[in-house]
């Protein structure tokens, strides 16, 4: 694993651009790529999302089974979430076991999902201590230009307010939307030139240091965070990044919203 | 297999889905939909979905894969855990690896590996949604996906199965005809030169059933080829 | 894996052979090695079988288990087909996980047993929803000199019509025959020197190209076919593959027959 | 985290163990616990024991891990079976990789790898038995560690996690408080520059509660970082 | 895995040692260094033990779970002993699969205990057929300096002497301690230098050969032996070995007991 | 291990099969059953049922595992799934990664290693069907198809195992016996030399039981190890 002289190259110009406020593709240091959202895609998903960023595109799907509520917890139904970086997604992306750096991105993903409590877990329940449902919600980049964490997060939500429950298919009754209370929303931070910026693509991530995961919810409410690689930060720096996830993640959970007949 | 008094097929030999035996489900094919990769293909053929993406040729490491007289082809097939009705543990299993294996064999006999000595070229195959022939539709997609990356190769391959359903052979099952059928015949034919590239079979089929199937194969697979040529020179192809 | 020089030399030879109508054993286009296959040869299991076909010699040996029924199959048990390919059986034949050949190996050979239908897994039902015979066979090579894959479905289908189901030691009664209804054989073709021929040798196989594999039972009826290797063929190639496939199927299922007292 | 019908504060603000909001539990440290290694450190915090060993400065083989320009860090964090009240099964799982990831990450931030290209550094951090906070503890005590064993660093990483318990943020949760708490900030503070190398959060909190569990971290890492600085200097430091 | 040429001056120095009755650390053959042994000491275990033999220290830990009896054994619990070299106990650990070498330790450590018929798998049965203790030993290397085997007996044997069956945690009345009837204690000898000695250092190992380890009960019962790695021993030398495990078993048996109230 | 109110000898000292206490089961050696392989064996004694194939000695690769001043020897020991009465899943288990480990340091103490340095020879033990003592077959017919390889070797290694039943001490139990026997000692010896290069034991011996169970060990391995020479002389042995 020879270190490639490009990224050095390539750092020196980020540099460069920050000390003009500038970045590689014209953005300014706290603009997101445009952002595509499209649901209910998916013909064999209960749920489903399909987020667009830039040229990072992937898909989320939610699927439901039954499961044995844990004994200690009789009335619960489980929420699981799993992210798989596949080699499709990119030419870094060798097959292989899960590397702790795609095992990170699924927990990041899943706690700022489920630590929110967004989902009711008893309400998932069916008969108490025999039978719960199971959401478990996978997600699937198809291709990887940078920050795969808040494209995971958001077409993971999407998904989930968008799931119905197949009551019907296990001959429980009728379907039922899965009830989602909230919509937590993940803002990614990279430290790219000496200076944080927001939505960092491929090179940027090449080139660039340490990230910062912060996922909000309503009201500004902190669900998870999360600080990934070598490097140090401020009290000051954070400050102003938790500011920018506010105005961001207002901006991105009115864009889930908006797909949502009436909600 | 093998449900056989479920009736799939009427008195007209009109099939459940409104086809007649010989026909295909309808299809589209999208190049370029996987932006980071040397090539790509999306292909919906009824209700399936598939995205290949191709990444290469590069230089292959480690050093003891690379071959001194050609490209190694690394092919690989993949079921999304969504893409089935009831989910999918992650992870590859016996029957993704095999159907990677023949993919990439039907693959190597028409890509000039040749070209690239101690190179590398990835063929990344994901079923997104899946409604029965998937094996199919990844390997004519896959050789659409590779043509998009550019790579010299001596034809397509162009993949359907005919089969047997209520004791009538038909061309290109759907997904009840595949639970409830009798037999599977997929194929993979080069449809310049006419020859088979990939070939399998499961269930019981008679001389004659087997040369009924294996005729509907090589008229579909003709008719497919100009779609993906078609693709291939637009960009796309939309019936 | 650097690529040995040998093979070259090797194959320029075969298709100087092939061109006289000659190869390395002397034998002809569609001459196989001479057979001897055993039955009941294992003293642990309830069916066994051992074929010898030149240096190749491969056991084949069943056993019963009891498995509770799948939800969606409450009549039925089950037939389990697995084929290892042991370092025991030659020095290229190194440990390790199963190969991607190997996987292909015991799918090929199980698909021409299950697919034939030779065995109702309806009449391995005991209690409906509750318990079923599930049939366990085993394929397992000593010596591979080339032509695993018929030498282990000839062994195989011998062990399975050979076999008992041992009701007496599960305290179900008494001990009864496994009913076999069918009996497929396999006939497997290489391309060698440029031509097919049946029952490629080891230095065939390493010689050759594609090989394409023919499953089929009484009165020519298709059950299995794959290919497999780089290589395209034709339709004419595959029409007197075909026929050459029925010809020796024949023989080789009266073979398999005559071992079996008044079958 | 959310159950938050059982008491665990009473009306004068004193918690379950006796303490009050932005106190920390006990805590000793002694170095040289584990004889055959380059540094080690056992460290106790309330009843958590964390003993981490650190090997290395040494090659790096395979070479294929090598790094030119500086040592490879390799991190693990494991908990022993019998550390908890419910057996673990040995084997490393995804909870112990995510954070053996972290702690490496925090851990480069203040290691002088540059001064040490080709070679390796190994720190195992191994919890011997955990009540809430094993993370913080083993990043602490393995920085601790890296000191002993002499690897030139620009300041420890001192660990700390508060939370949110019946609606009131208190500093280091115990394992009643962990259980039934609403929300868990573990930081990783630099107690001479006073920035951060390490952070995560789960739960709920608002922004005025993150801001109080925020400062009692970064008191409590001074005072944790004076015991660190005295163990170093003294061989070890107990309450 | 280049050999290190220090192995090989190793070998010669400790042939030059032993030819004057000599150790590197000043032990004479049959010396074995400081034992120190305590017990009750991990706070999440219900039993346990750590044992220091000089550079060398390990941990053994008990756990209980509930388990359903084998169907062929309805009146009896489990043992399972679990042996893990992590790579915190001495540079040559790294981290991977447990090596051949680990799975020996594991499986001779637990021999010596099981076979020795200490403790009554019937006397774990809860309820026949339904629910009995299984008992879960784990060692846990901190630190290696060679004969983990001894320090691993020693530290299980006493960790299980001192364990608690937690009858109440599981609602199933009071805790009552494990019974536990023998004291098993294994002794282990390596040649070095040509003549066998006990309790090899972590240098000696390395430069040692062959290594025999008897585990022996009261009155010198035989319970259990082992022979790792290459080399042969005579039946003289067998005979010394054996005598000299009789006299040290008995020392380390009465340190264990010694730190047991009454017992 | 002791199920010991099974009546397994009876009033005048005679087994169940019909042997005396110090009797071995009938053996048979056939050479050369792997035509592939370089060197092979098979024994069958009693009903067990064992094939030994050996390859080498040959270029070890990866480099990584060759050894500069001799040979490395790789000795698996594997049971069919079929072997037992029970199916055995494939896949190698901890039983079998130690009974390859301590064959192969048998093995290692005899086979002139140091004649091949940077090579590997390839020892692959195959229990086909198994009645009691298989590591012992496994181990004796391993050094016969060594020898029939022509590998150098100082000696052969001849293995049985004694034990006890119902308190009294017999030779080389058969699987009633194992089954419900208080204690199993299986050893290998050098016929020649009459050392040991492999020993292990389990249950419950006294010293003057155990002393018994030796010298019926090291009696039978004679007999044996003269059936292996006359194997090894003539192309096998049958009584």
């Amino acid at each position: 694993m020879s270190i490639p002289l490009v990224p050095q190259l390539l750092r020196s110009h980020l540099v460069e651009l920050a000390e003009n406020d500038q970045r590689l593709d014209g953005r300014r240091q706290w603009d997101g790529r445009e952002v595509q959202l499209e649901i209910g895609i998916l013909g064999n998903a209960e749920g489903s999302a399909k987020v667009r960023m830039g040229d990072t595109i992937v898909y989320a799907g939610v699927k439901f089974q039954t499961m044995t509520p844990y004994s200690d917890r009789p009335n619960q139904g489980g929420l699981m979430c799993s992210a798989e970086l596949r080699p499709v997604a990119g030419r870094k992306h060798e097959p292989g076991p899960p590397s702790p750096e795609s095992i990170e991105l699924g927990r990041v993903v899943d706690r700022g999902i489920r630590e929110s409590g967004c989902i009711d877990t008893e309400a998932l329940c069916i008969i108490p201590g025999e039978k719960a449902w199971q959401v478990i919600l996978d997600l699937y980049a198809i291709s990887d230009d940078g920050n795969l964490f808040d494209a995971f997060a958001l077409a993971g939500i999407a998904a989930l307010r968008n799931a119905v429950i197949p009551f019907a298919k296990y001959e429980l009754g009728d379907d039922r939307p899965l009830d989602v209370s909230k919509t937590p929303i993940m803002c990614s931070y990279h430290r790219v030139g000496g200076r944080y910026v927001y939505d960092a693509s491929g090179r940027e991530e090449l080139g660039g240091d340490e990230r910062i995961h912060i996922t909000l919810g309503a009201d500004a409410h902190v669900h998870s965070l999360q600080k990934g690689l070598k490097g140090t930060f401020t009290a000051g720096e954070f400050a102003e990044l938790m500011e920018q996830a506010r105005i961001k993640g207002d901006e991105l959970r009115d864009l889930v919203h908006s797909l949502e007949g009436g909600n | 297999m093998g449900y056989g008094d479920v009736q799939m097929i009427d008195e007209n030999g009109i099939r459940v889905d409104g086809r007649k035996a010989g026909d295909v489900r309808p299809i589209s094919i999208e190049l370029g939909v996987v932006p980071v990769a040397d090539g790509s293909c999306r292909m919906t053929w009824g209700t399936n979905e598939v995205i290949v993406a191709v990444y290469g040729p590069m230089e292959a490491h480690p050093r003891k894969i690379q071959r001194q007289d050609r490209a190694v082809l690394d092919v690989r097939y993949n079921m999304a855990p969504f893409s089935t009705s009831d989910r999918i543990r992650p992870g590859f299993n016996r029957r993704s690896r095999e159907i990677s294996k023949v993919t990439s064999d039907a693959l190597e006999s028409v890509v000039l590996l040749e070209l690239y000595p101690r190179s590398k070229i990835r063929v990344e195959i994901e079923i997104i949604c899946a409604e029965a022939g998937t094996r199919c539709v990844g390997l004519t997609a896959a050789s659409v996906a590779l043509a998009d990356a550019g790579i010299p190769m001596t034809d397509l391959v162009v993949s359907v199965a005919s089969g047997k359903i209520n004791g009538v052979v038909v061309c290109d099952l759907n997904k009840a005809e595949d639970n409830y059928g009798e037999a599977d015949l997929p194929m993979g034919v080069l449809p310049n030169s006419g020859e088979l590239a990939f070939l399998q079979m499961d269930g019981d089929l008679s001389q004659e059933e087997f040369q009924e199937a294996w005729d509907y194969n090589m008229e579909a697979a003709i008719v497919i080829g100009d779609y993906c040529a078609e693709a291939l020179k637009n960009g796309g192809y939309n019936l």
